[in-house]
């Protein structure tokens, strides 16, 4: 059974490599092939899955070594795949939802020429991701991480005609490498402290690591988690990002890739729980995060980036969780996975709506589409129900988790964490809501495209209303799902899990969450159901502004290193003309200087010449006689 | 004396680059034929030598020695350790792309009189090079070794110097000008080291008496020889000047961007992914080999050059204007990383290096293959002249991108696998340059990214519009680089067994051991 | 008296000769101040001979001359085809080359 | 008074009955090379006089070949012999030495001799004048430039064949100088070499004016420098009593001293020693063309016949190093510490400024000049190790230089416009694309003069700085490295100069030369590869031959 979990990986990979190598003739069927490998390794997953369930909870790992892949004296890394609880959630998570997305893909891209190289790009993300859960060592989990780095890259740049999808692309590529420095960086220091990087041996023996290297690593592994998940202070490509086609989007940027960093924390919990100064800065981030996001999120009109400040928001709370700690992980990945779903449902609602209306992103160009596109209005609104946490849905179960663990840290640690939670909560009911008004309610605000042509909205193809339902259904069950089947149980053996303890009672906190929400939901409604909404957005209070230009995160990166770093190369470039060359011809310049006033002496009279050697000679004789005297 | 096959691998370029002289002047791509049969036969005979090669064996292996010039002590004496099989794989493979790409570089202008023959000089030239190249990886003599270190430079020089890169700004002098000013200063850089290293060769007869490279270093090992600690720093020096601007090292770069830009993208390739590495190499061989004490000596000085070149290069890379020059700068932070590994003293870093030397040769002829298929094209060496090529080239672009993915060493491709051994065996022993050594790979990035950016996405250039898509002589060239470094990038074993145990011995010549974990590692596996 | 003083002359003549090649124009009488110098040698040799008690010095002396001689033919054939060239002897103007 | 000291007969004569007048006794075998070639030096005045016109070319071509070749088979009959080394001794009662360095040198410069001899005979590259071939010296030295009688010289195709006497007379000269075992022979042959020489170069056939300028000036000086030697000479006969190298050398060790208080002030007066020595040093260095003696060189170079320049350039060189190794090497071993620093300056101003000032130059021969200035250091730093590794370095050096040299200056006679020879550096602009054959052999030569390896001079420079090494002199090693590569950069600017930048429309055109010059050339070739590829073998011969005898 162990040698299926290759195949997981192997699979999708193929499909890259014959549709992005294949050429035109691929054209007709590549997305076909795609959506098909994709599908494959689902059920390669689902069958290991039907496996571990088999097994009992603690020999449920399973461990498959293909080759050595580095061989140098003391330098051992290898090609080995380690699949246990906490892979397979993944493992599921991934090609689940893109299968799903590869579905809505074909009708999304149907116009697309290039549709067989898109479909090329996804197998390779699935691939990279999976590996990147699969890996058993941190160099191969880096393998992977780097690759759904590529395959975002790829993605988000997939128009590259258009400037800012490329500009876009290029800054999640740069973003993400200095998160990739932390995690080199914290590969290295467990290679010098433990002599090797696998999961096995360094999880097992953070023990005898001193402090101060545990919570360096940590706070790598942090810095890395930070790149990838879109954290503070790395978080400014996520927004960007959206310059990608949608399916993309909802697949890497909300549901799977960006959920990579909460993985590595959690996957290193070892080395977590023996840090907790680096437990405290993951909590701070998350926390940072949260409101970040949820702030950008309220403010922004495009409909795309109004979610991806969403999604940082969600996943700030995830890092919050796994920075918590045992009583935080299990909890962490539990959001995550309803959160895969009902974001990627949102996402893929998004794009239908705006393929209805010619590809128009502002929210404030929609209104009153419930009734031209039903079913994307549902799907999304059971997606928007999900995300604010409305009882019952997923994500009321996964983030009343979370809330409630972060009370349960304790102290005043636990107040702040815990109140930040609830703000959130109610901040993100908030900007759902206004995102659910603007698009779906209120009067119609539509503009004419460039042509003058009125858009008609109209319901998208099967291949997209299809996964958007799927993912509805999953975004309501999820939660509810998860908490009756034991999610806590399953993950334990994996993530180890303590039961927190909340200052106050769980059902205080419970109705607490309820409660924002319902203000969240109260406020927006006042401010978007009940007056019309301007088509041009109104100046606002200046953190309204801020927060559209994401809190100028972007302008102070751009000062800083942007103008800064230019200035610096421009003037290295110079100094490397002038000074280092400088030197050199200078010398060059100086040797034929002396030459050209040498020669002078050459004057043609031959009597200089008789000076010259007679001086000659009587230096001779002096310098002889002298060399006697000394 | 066993069948001379060492001798043989260089002979049979350098009797084909004669052949290839001699071809009339009409019959120019015969010349050219002939040439890639010679470099494919050299290639067979490489492959030869690796086979032969027994990694568990001697440390070198294939020896031939015979008596060349008694009086000054020297010897011709071939042999090859690990590192050598490497970098003559390297060398041996690179060759016939390089030939392959600069197919039509060197056909002469309808103005060149008739008894000028370009072409047959251009093959000719670079299977010189390359006789000579091999040659100098294989001499166990000290002597040996500097006359071709010293002579490659002619062949070099007239190939930067003659055959320029036809895709130039400005007028046809003012091109040959910069041409020529280009080869006069790589002439100039790399004799000067020479001398300087002449100095330090003679200095070494004086006090060795031979020039055998295993009798020094055994000499040295048993105590027979000994060296006053300043004689030894100062031959010490002497050696590695002139390698530090071979390879080159910061501050003697300056001539590789010059002589980059202007030569043909072939012959760039040929500088920098074959002939500068007779640098790096000649640092693991000889400065190790000789001078171990005074290389510890002068160790954290070279850690900080490196980190210099390293940071330095990529700053100035992201500076640059002209493909071409980028790709130079490029290389320079390169061979910081290479640079840094031989000197962090480590078998992860020395490994690391020799891995490095040879799949920076393979991404960088990628890269600058590709780019110089897009500037014969476009005819001008200028990033801003490009944008939205993909659009119009697509498998040109794509093919470009890998390159570049290889050269910010993007995990799966060859340099990453040598670029985090160098990591991470700096790190073990000098943690902090090992740091600062990781920005260089954001810097890679950057570098690489903007340039893909601003060359192939972005709207369709006016003039770039009609680009016609790679030939299939082009796809011959670059297909097969992609596929090698995917696959040392997956599974570079058959390279690692043939280092590691060069590296071993490397360590021993330097009496250096590897930093332990800090930590007893709990049984590796689980 | 004391054949030094011989050799006081010898060095004074030569050195009258010396400057006379350094400051003079006209080839002729530089060529002359040669010969001088030339015969300043001569002086030399024959006092040591003198001094030395044997023959050596002055059998050289008498090589001199000969050489003396042969360089007067020399000389002088070169610097008269000049002179007819340009109509001037002066080893100044004869600076076509320079630099 | 010692016994081997010259012309002792002359002297014993003075106090001896005349009845016993011993009659000297001279030793033909081993004199045979000088002989031959004086030999036939005056032979071919005699046809001079004699001989009709029409043949006198021919005649004398063929003559003078003969006769060095047949010197030469007498030198290696006599190295075969063991003369150069087991039965090595001083010939003529003590004026000559014949031993291996001389023998060796002797071989050189007759080897560089017929080939410089073919150059001479060249009459292919200037065309034809009236009908008649013509080679690169005046129809009729002795006319006025531009006269009346020149042209009518030319128009009955007269031509200087005086040449070959002279250049056999100025060889025979060559072959003593190395030889000579005492100061008197020492500055005879010097004079017998020189005398030539100056009427060689003032008969070039364009260009008259400059060549006899080159001809005054070198004449001029140059019986300045003899001055110098003379004077030296009569300081060492002074502090000496003799000017045999032997006695001498012995004096100097302190070996003999005089009782007589007559000598209290002059015999082994120390002054008198080295004021002479540095005076005769002057002589030589003068012709070995060293800082600060060098400044006729690119004058005369430039000025003289090409020809006569290769053979000067070559010839002259070898014969004087020579004679410097014997005098430092017979003569003053006692001297060592003295001699040497100040050698040692010389050498350094020597390498350097012949370098530096090289890299101004405009004048393809005038480069050439200050590169021999350049290589006059190097080989200066070679007899500075002062150890039996120092000379036979020096002596490998020369073989290969000269031929180098030689090689180069004869395809300088190759590169013409309507003025003869075109030597203005511009006007070789793009030779390479035009005759790439030929550019290719200059390249080699100059490679050659930079000493870049697998080439003669690579050898040689490494064997030179190799021995100073040796000998302690590890700064000369540095100094000479650094102003190779300052050399470097000029030879480097020719080749740039020929091969990188476009041909001129009014360039110079290459003549195709007869078999005489290309054979030079090929010789040149050859030699610079073969001592550059393999050079243990001559390396072994300049070992054998590295002994004096005292």
């Amino acid at each position: 059974m162990e040698n299926l979990i290759a195949l997981l990986v192997g699979v999708p990979l193929l499909g890259a490599a014959v549709l992005l190598c294949g050429g035109r003739r691929l054209d007709r069927t590549g997305h076909w092939l795609g959506t098909l490998l994709a599908a494959v390794s689902f059920f390669i997953g689902l069958a290991l899955f039907a496996d571990m369930l088999g097994k009992s909870a603690d020999d449920r790992a399973m461990h498959q070594r293909l080759f050595t892949w580095i061989p140098v004296e003391g330098f051992q890394a290898d090609i080995a795949f380690q699949l246990d609880q906490l892979s397979m959630t993944f493992v599921l998570l991934i090609s689940g939802v893109g299968t799903l997305i590869h579905v809505y893909s074909i009708g999304y891209m149907e116009h697309d020429e290039r549709r067989r190289r898109f479909f090329g790009y996804l197998n390779l993300f699935v691939a990279a991701m999976l590996l990147l859960v699969l890996a058993d060592n941190y160099l191969l989990l880096y393998f992977g991480w780097e690759g759904v780095g590529l395959a975002s890259y790829l993605l988000i740049g997939f128009w590259q005609h258009k400037p800012s999808a490329a500009t876009a692309a290029k800054k999640a590529f740069l973003v993400n490498r200095v998160g990739d420095m932390g995690l080199s960086i914290a590969i290295m220091i467990m290679f010098t402290t433990f002599g090797t990087f696998a999961f096995g041996p360094v999880l097992a023996s953070t023990g005898e690591a001193s402090q101060g290297t545990l919570t360096a690593i940590g706070l790598m592994l942090l810095l890395a988690a930070c790149g990838k998940s879109a954290q503070v202070p790395l978080q400014s490509w996520l927004g960007d990002a959206m310059e990608g086609p949608t399916p993309v989007s909802a697949l890497i940027h909300a549901a799977t890739m960006v959920t990579a960093g909460v993985y590595l924390i959690v996957r290193s919990a070892d080395i977590f729980n023996a840090a907790p100064d680096a437990q405290l800065v993951v909590t701070v981030v998350g926390a940072v995060t949260l409101l970040f996001g949820a702030i950008v999120g309220c403010a922004k009109d495009d409909i795309k980036k109004a979610l991806a400040g969403s999604t940082m928001s969600q996943i700030g709370y995830m890092i919050l969780a796994a920075g918590l700690g045992p009583i935080g992980y299990v909890f962490a990945i539990m959001h995550l996975v309803t959160h895969g779903f009902f974001k990627a449902g949102l996402f893929l609602g998004a794009g239908s709506v705006m393929h209805g209306m010619n590809d128009e992103v502002d929210m404030r160009k929609y209104g009153g589409l419930r009734k031209y596109m039903p079913v994307t209005f549902v799907t999304f609104g059971l997606g928007y129900l999900a995300i604010i946490g409305f009882p019952g849905l997923s994500g009321f179960f996964s983030k009343d988790k979370i809330i409630e663990a972060a009370f349960a840290k304790g102290g005043t640690e636990g107040w702040i964490l815990g109140s930040v939670t609830l703000l959130g909560a109610a901040i993100t009911a908030y900007y759902m809501t206004r995102v659910m008004l603007m698009t779906f309610f209120g009067e119609k605000r539509w503009q004419n495209d460039e042509n003058g042509e009125p858009p008609h909205p109209h319901e998208s193809p099967r291949s997209m209303t299809i996964p958007m339902i799927l993912l509805a259904v999953g975004s309501v069950a999820a939660g509810a799902y998860f908490e009756f089947a034991g999610f806590v149980e399953w993950l334990e053996p994996v993530t180890g899990y303590a039961h927190g303890h909340p200052p106050i009672s769980a059902a205080a906190v419970t109705a607490a969450t309820v409660a924002v929400m319902v203000i969240g939901v109260g406020l927006a409604y006042l401010q978007y159901g009940r007056r019309p909404v301007p088509v041009v957005a109104p100046r606002g209070s200046l953190l309204t502004r801020a927060a559209r230009r994401d809190l100028l995160q972007d302008d102070f990166n751009h000062a800083v290193f942007v103008t800064g770093g230019t200035h610096v190369t421009r003037s290295l470039v110079y100094v490397d003309h002038t000074l280092v060359d400088g030197v050199v011809n200078g010398t060059a310049a100086a040797v034929g200087g002396l030459s050209g006033r040498l020669r002078k002496l050459q004057n043609g009279y031959a009597r200089t010449y008789a000076v010259s050697m007679f001086g000659g000679t009587a230096v001779l004789i002096a310098a002889t006689l002298l060399m006697r005297a000394v | 004396m066993s069948f001379p096959l060492l001798t043989l691998t260089a002979a049979v370029p350098a009797a084909g680059a004669i052949l290839t002289a001699a071809v009339p002047a009409a019959r120019r791509t015969a010349a050219k034929w002939l040439a890639l049969l010679v470099s494919l036969a050299t290639l067979v005979l490489a492959a030869v030598v690796f086979v032969r090669f027994e990694p568990g064996g001697e440390r070198y292996q294939l020896t031939e020695s015979h008596s060349w010039i008694k009086d000054f002590g020297v010897r011709y004496e071939l042999g090859v350790d690990g590192i050598g099989v490497a970098l003559i794989a390297l060398t041996a493979l690179l060759i016939p792309f390089i030939i392959l790409a600069g197919w039509h570089d060197a056909d002469p202008l309808e103005t060149s009189s008739k008894r000028w023959r370009p072409t047959q000089g251009f093959f000719a030239l670079i299977l010189m090079v390359e006789a000579m190249v091999i040659l100098s990886f294989e001499a166990t003599d000290v002597f040996l070794f500097y006359v071709l270190f010293e002579a490659m430079l002619i062949p070099m020089y007239f190939l930067i110097g003659g055959f320029g890169d036809r895709a130039h700004s400005g007028s046809d002098e003012n091109a040959a000008a910069q041409r020529s000013y280009a080869a006069v200063k790589f002439l100039l850089y790399n004799l000067v080291g020479g001398l300087i290293m002449l100095a330090a060769v003679i200095g070494l007869y004086v006090v060795a008496g031979n020039f055998s490279l295993t009798e020094i270093a055994e000499a040295r090992a048993n105590g027979s020889l000994e060296m006053a600690t300043n004689t030894e720093r100062l031959l010490f020096l002497g050696f590695f000047f002139a390698f530090a601007v071979k390879a080159p090292l910061w501050p003697l770069h300056t001539w590789l961007p010059n002589a980059m830009g202007e030569a043909t993208a072939p012959v760039a390739v040929l500088i920098t992914a074959v002939v500068d590495k007779v640098g790096t190499f000649a640092m693991l061989r000889f400065c190790l080999g000789l001078f171990p004490e005074a290389s510890k000596w002068a160790t954290p000085a070279i850690i900080v050059l490196a980190l210099i070149s390293i940071v330095y290069g990529a700053l100035l890379a992201v500076g640059q204007r002209d493909i071409k020059r980028l790709v130079a700068y490029a290389s320079i932070s390169h061979f910081g990383f290479i640079i840094l590994g031989i000197f962090a003293m480590t078998t992860q870093g020395q490994s690391g290096a020799t891995l490095y030397m040879v799949n920076h040769g393979i991404s960088t002829a990628a890269l600058m293959l590709v780019a110089g298929f897009l500037i014969s094209r476009r005819g001008s060496r200028l990033i801003a002249d490009y944008g939205g090529v993909q659009k119009v080239a697509p498998v040109l672009a794509g093919t470009f991108l890998i390159g570049g993915l290889a050269t910010l060493s993007l995990p799966g491709l060859a340099p990453f696998v040598s670029e985090f051994l160098v990591l991470v065996g700096t790190y073990s022993r000098y943690p902090v340059a090992g740091i600062i050594a990781t920005t260089g790979i954001v810097l890679a990035a950057l570098y690489v990214l903007v340039l893909y950016q601003r060359t192939m996405t972005g709207p369709v250039k006016e003039e770039v519009r009609t680009l016609p898509d790679l030939r299939a002589r082009e796809l011959a060239v670059v297909v097969p680089l992609i596929a090698v470094l995917i696959f040392l990038g997956v599974f570079p074993k058959p390279l690692t067994d043939v280092v590691n145990p060069a590296v071993q011995h490397t360590m021993s010549d330097v009496q250096q051991k590897d930093p332990q974990p800090t930590v007893p590692n709990v049984e590796a596996a689980q | 008296m004391n054949p030094v003083n011989y050799l006081y002359l010898a060095a004074l003549l030569f050195t009258i000769g010396a400057a006379g090649v350094l400051i003079r124009r006209n080839a002729i009488v530089v060529f002359m101040c040669v010969e001088l110098m030339l015969n300043a040698c001569n002086l030399a040799f024959v006092t040591f001979s003198r001094m030395h008690g044997n023959l050596d010095g002055q059998i050289i002396a008498f090589f001199t001359m000969v050489v003396a001689a042969a360089e007067v033919v020399v000389g002088l054939a070169i610097i008269v085809s000049v002179f007819r060239a340009r109509h001037s002897a002066s080893v100044d103007d004869a600076s076509l080359m320079k630099l | 008074m010692s016994a081997t000291a010259v012309h002792s007969l002359w002297t014993t004569a003075a106090v001896e009955p005349l009845n016993k007048i011993p009659a000297p006794h001279i030793e033909y075998t081993q004199l045979s090379p000088v002989l031959i070639v004086i030999g036939a030096a005056i032979i071919s005045v005699l046809v001079e006089a004699f001989v009709p016109r029409k043949g006198r070319y021919v005649a004398q071509v063929f003559l003078s070949v003969l006769a060095l070749a047949a010197a030469f088979a007498a030198v290696v009959a006599l190295a075969a012999g063991g003369y150069g080394t087991t039965k090595a001794q001083i010939a003529a009662m003590g004026a000559i030495a014949v031993d291996g360095p001389a023998l060796f040198l002797q071989g050189t410069i007759l080897l560089a001799s017929i080939v410089a001899i073919f150059t001479f005979a060249e009459r292919r590259l200037d065309p034809a004048d009236h009908g008649h071939k013509v080679d690169s010296f005046a129809a009729e030295a002795a006319a006025v430039p531009g006269s009346e009688q020149e042209r009518a010289a030319v128009k009955a195709g007269f031509t200087t064949t005086e040449v070959f006497p002279l250049a056999l007379f100025a060889i025979a000269g060559m072959l003593v100088f190395p030889a000579a075992n005492d100061l008197l022979t020492l500055f005879v042959a010097l004079e017998v070499f020189s005398l030539p020489l100056y009427l060689l170069c003032a008969v070039a056939r364009r260009k008259r004016l400059m060549s006899q300028e080159a001809a005054v000036k070198y004449f001029l000086l140059g019986a300045f420098s003899s001055a110098f030697l003379l004077f030296g000479i009569a300081l060492l006969y002074g502090y000496a009593g003799s000017v045999s190298y032997a006695t001498i050398a012995r004096v100097v060790d302190g070996a003999v001293v005089s009782v007589d208080p007559a000598l209290a002030d002059t015999m082994g007066n120390d002054v008198l020693l080295l004021i002479g020595f540095a005076m005769v040093l002057t002589g030589l260095l003068f012709k070995v063309g060293a800082v600060p003696f060098h400044m006729w060189t690119p004058d005369v170079y430039q000025g003289a016949p090409t020809p006569v320049t290769g053979f000067m350039a070559a010839a002259t060189k070898v014969a004087a190093f020579g004679a410097l190794l014997r005098l430092l090497y017979v003569v003053l071993p006692g001297l060592t510490w003295d001699w040497r620093p100040v050698m040692w300056g010389v050498a350094i101003v020597t390498m350097l400024g012949g370098a530096i000032v090289a890299i101004t130059q405009t004048d393809i021969k005038r480069l050439l000049a200050y590169s021999s200035i350049a290589h006059a250091g190097f080989l200066l730093a070679g007899v500075i190790a002062a150890t039996p590794s120092g000379i036979s370095s020096v002596l490998f050096y020369l073989g290969a230089y000269s031929f180098v040299t030689i090689g180069a200056f004869a395809v300088v006679t190759l590169v013409r416009d309507a003025g003869g020879e075109a030597t203005h550096l511009s006007k070789w602009a793009g030779l390479g694309r035009r005759s790439p054959l030929v550019a290719a052999v200059f390249a080699v030569f100059l490679l050659a003069f930079a000493g870049i390896p697998l080439t003669s001079g690579f050898s040689g420079k490494f064997a030179v700085f190799k021995a100073a090494a040796d000998g302690g002199a590890g700064a000369l090693v540095v100094v000479g490295v650094l102003s190779s590569a300052i050399a470097a950069f000029f030879y480097i600017r020719v080749i740039v100069l020929m091969f990188f930048s476009e041909p001129k429309a009014d360039g110079p055109t290459v003549a195709v030369p007869s078999a005489l010059t290309t054979l030079t050339i090929t010789a040149g070739v050859v030699v610079t590869l073969v001592l550059g590829l393999a050079p243990q073998p001559f390396l072994d011969l300049a070992n054998q031959a590295s002994v004096f005898v005292r």
